[in-house]
């Protein structure tokens, strides 16, 4: 499945996008961004307050318990800030 | 009903956009424009400019699901989201919402909904440029509590 | 604050009006306008137009009322009310108003407040010409809950 | 003092202006349409229904209880329909 970052999570994570194939004991977004903490230190930088990140899977918002099988694109992000 | 959603990174045009939406139309009795303006100070220090960033396939489908609950909600008979991208200066428009219909309320209080939901639920970035450095906004409490007050059913009647 | 009140049989141009309200300020964050046109149809019936007759010093001494009243609940950086006078066919605008200030909640506040109170407590009066003859327009009672609310002490703290 | 309608008031009454000179008994506002209404038919059509007339004393709204002395402008109109 494909991440995309935005805003500081982006910056942190030092890519605005990858392919990641996490290993089937990640289930839920939540799951996903303990995983993804656990991949160096600018990833557990990103995530090291995972509850303030907000996530997207196919471009709808989503919290931290859905499930992620099936998702084609799963989006991490801050607080949103437009208008 | 027409409705129109653009990201963008040029400048608009509020007159245009609300000829486009009123255009040989009779039935329309009440037209509500909000326009968001960078200013030149965010939490009362001074900025040099506003960079916007946005997840651009998703922020046009967010837009457009409120939209349609706005269209289930009120009598409306057009909506416009007009929202830029990139980076602004102080004075520059960020964001209109035009909004029509034949009575004032509902294009007053859909005008207000659309902003509470651009402001809390799309996918949009601003990070601020100050003379010392770059940092991102931090999302308002106000700001979620504004949107808080649609998950109630319709407050006011009054038309 | 800039403030303008102006009544006119003439059109008026919203973009122009925005424009001189904000023109080379960076303190405003929010603009918001408030445009009423006349509709093809009043209560369901068809008309052909509406003579507005007004009453000319009140009406305006009673619009820098509200326009006083609005600056000293609100934290406004300026307001805008062009109200039109007599034949206007379906189509044209009748009324505009324009609220700027710092942040949102602000500007779409004070604009239905003044809406509110054009409808009930500015003397203009509304004559009907349908294809069978002339009616006066009666008051809604909407209209008066509407500016009723205003009564109370403000409803929204959210900004 | 002066008068001056608006609307179908104007339209019932025939003028759009004139110059009274009320008794001294006549006091307020209701009592000046009282007054007003046996003026003659066309006044008294006016202001059959006195409750629904609004009223100004120079140029700021008033009620029917609001005392006359010393007003220059009066103006007498049905409920408001602007915006």
């Amino acid at each position: 499945m494909k991440l995309i970052y935005f805003a500081w999570v982006r910056e942190r994570v030092g890519k605005t996008e990858e392919e990641i194939d996490p290993p089937a004991e990640v289930a839920t977004v939540g799951d996903l961004m303990t995983w993804l903490a656990g991949r160096g230190e600018e990833y557990a930088y990103a995530f090291e307050n995972a509850k303030v990140i907000r996530a997207a899977i196919d471009r709808h918002h989503v919290r931290a318990d859905a499930a992620i099988a099936g998702a084609a694109e799963i989006a991490f992000f801050p607080p949103m800030t437009g208008g | 009903m027409t409705t129109t959603i653009r990201l963008q990174r040029e400048a608009f045009d509020v007159a245009a956009e609300v000829a486009a939406l009123t255009r040989g139309r009779t039935d329309i009795g009440a037209v509500v424009t909000f326009t968001g303006i960078c200013r030149a100070d965010e939490d009362g220090a001074p900025i040099a400019a506003l960079t916007l960033e946005h997840y651009p396939r998703m922020a046009e489908a967010e837009i457009a699901r409120h939209i349609e609950e706005a269209r289930a909600r009120w009598p409306l008979l057009g909506m416009t989201v007009v929202h830029r991208y990139g980076r602004l200066v102080p004075g520059e428009p960020i964001v209109l919402v035009v909004t029509a219909s034949s009575h004032r309320q509902a294009a007053f209080t859909a005008a207000e909904f659309l902003m509470d939901f651009l402001k809390t639920r799309a996918p949009f970035w601003k990070q601020v440029e100050t003379f010392a450095g770059t940092s991102w906004v931090e999302a308002k409490a106000a700001d979620d509590v504004a949107a808080d007050r649609w998950s109630a059913p319709p407050r006011r009647e009054v038309r």
